[in-house]
């Protein structure tokens, strides 16, 4: 378990120690969104880029 | 101008009468059949030894995760294989047809998706790579009306060609829309393998843009998709979309007849 | 009208100018391509566990044994992966192209051998069952046409429909040239992997009908069947055709121009 | 080791005992060519039907 603190509330999210590069966490004061970066076993958060759903066959 | 939207198979799940539905509707309109067949890509996939792999979008729609080789396999297996099998079918039943993709005459162009949300194994959500999946952004209708008016029936794989002319796996249901829209078609018929669009035991067919919009949420994924398509091809010009059963006697003539 | 037979793969042997050269010969000239690839359908039919089988017939000959699902695999790959995968090609170096086979718009219809003349492994002649494989009885120019005239370049894959709307393996050097014939084209060229040719160290081209049929003959098997298909190509009405090697810088200008 | 007797001549022509359904054997005095046919341990000849040559790919 580690936290990081949200980029535009500047609130405490909690990050799973089994999270993965890519998953998505929300900050739960102000709902933001949030892409997780690992590098070495630290975690980080960067915007979460727009994504489009797969709608292929 | 008809568009009609079928299954990866023309034997299987549809009434055989569908032939005769073609072959009565070509004699007096312009038919354009787009195609799906998703179950034989990952039969002919998995035979090759690429095990095919599926990712779940946020909202439960679950979609194959589309690499490099398996853009390639989707497309050998859609063009190359359900597309002629159908092809032939109509042609041996008196209707000259001819396969085409996305990348012939650069039809179809699409963009990549660069990443995708999924849900991943924990039930989290989570950004992955795109792989060669497209939304479609243009779509050329030039090479359909050319084969449409020298008298052939153009039945359509939904493959698309990228920036890089890459190949890229398009819906078939959206494709259909998009190819719809282009062609300003009058109609275009969604033929499923289920009975119809039911709501309440009652089978909705003519949506209208709004109609359809306010079904979206009420409805399981597999048809939310068609009838997400529906709205799309509506929203694009498109005159009339609708949702068959393709298991009934002649489906796409009782579909026009409102009675599918 | 200018016809060209290439392998299956537009990178693999071909000097990568070939494309600089369709580029240029587009703009003032109609260009058919007709294409072969006989090792990517066996790879990918081995690789589905389908082992091919492989024939000799009396005159030393090596060729796939096609049964029906050789020939599913056969179409498919020629169709869906080597016809797109030169179309892209193509269109990425700007030139607009169209992949079909002989089922489409029912091109290319062929007479299915009933029986076939092999030497066995004791060297024996022996007759067996013919499998899908046919010889070329018609092409029906009228979608090549309708393509060229548009401003599409076709491929075309070497599929023929047999009698009853069945998939045949037919051979991409014979198709050339029943293609080329059908169109009444100006010139076809077949691009070898092999440097052109050579009879005592000169390279041949431009043979006339009779200067083919006596060098027959002297040729090995490999060579042979192209020189052949020079023979029904000349036969057919075709003006010029053209044995070139494709590994040399601009192959298409230099064959055109005697010098390849 | 069989034989059986030209339909053409009447001459005898000698069969190879692992001969097989569908090899050709020709008559050593007049030159005409048979189908073998197996039928059991048994072969017999029919004429041999004219064939293409297998020029796929
Ligand atoms: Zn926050
Ligand atoms: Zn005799």
């Amino acid at each position: 378990m580690s936290k990081v603190n949200c980029k535009e509330c500047d609130a405490e999210i909690t990050i799973p120690a089994d999270s993965m590069q890519g998953e998505i966490v929300t900050c739960p004061d102000c709902g933001e969104s949030f892409e997780l970066v690992k590098s070495g076993e630290e975690f980080s958060i960067k915007p979460a880029q727009v994504v489009g759903e797969d709608w292929g066959q | 101008m008809i568009v009609i939207k079928i299954g990866g198979s023309i034997v299987e799940g549809l009434n055989p009468t569908i032939l005769d539905d073609f072959y009565d509707l070509v004699k007096n309109d312009k038919v354009v059949i787009v195609h799906g067949g998703g179950k034989d890509v990952t039969e002919t996939a998995n035979r090759m030894g690429k095990e095919q792999k599926f990712i779940v979008s946020p909202d439960g729609k679950r979609s194959r995760y589309t690499d490099k080789e398996t853009s390639l396999i989707y497309t050998m297996v859609m063009s190359g294989k359900i597309s002629k099998n159908i092809t032939a079918m109509l042609e041996k039943r008196g209707i000259l047809s001819v396969g085409v993709t996305g990348i012939d005459g650069e039809m179809i162009r699409a963009e990549r998706k660069k990443k995708l949300l999924i849900l991943n194994e924990k039930g989290r959500k989570m950004i992955i790579e795109g792989g060669y999946t497209g939304k479609v952004s243009t779509v050329n209708p030039h090479l359909i009306n050319t084969l449409l008016d020298k008298g052939y029936i153009p039945v359509i794989s939904p493959v698309a060609l990228g920036e890089d002319y890459e190949f890229l796996n398009i819906d078939g249901d959206r494709a259909a829309a998009s190819v719809a829209g282009a062609l300003n078609a009058d109609v275009v018929i969604f033929i499923t393998n289920v009975s119809g669009l039911l709501m309440d035991d009652k089978l909705v067919t003519n949506l209208s843009l709004d109609e359809a919009r306010n079904l979206l949420p009420k409805i399981g994924p597999g048809m939310e998709k068609k009838v997400f398509a529906c709205t799309e091809a509506l929203a694009l010009g498109v005159k009339k979309a609708i949702i068959a059963s393709g298991s009934v006697q002649n489906p796409i003539k009782m579909a026009l007849e409102n009675k599918g």
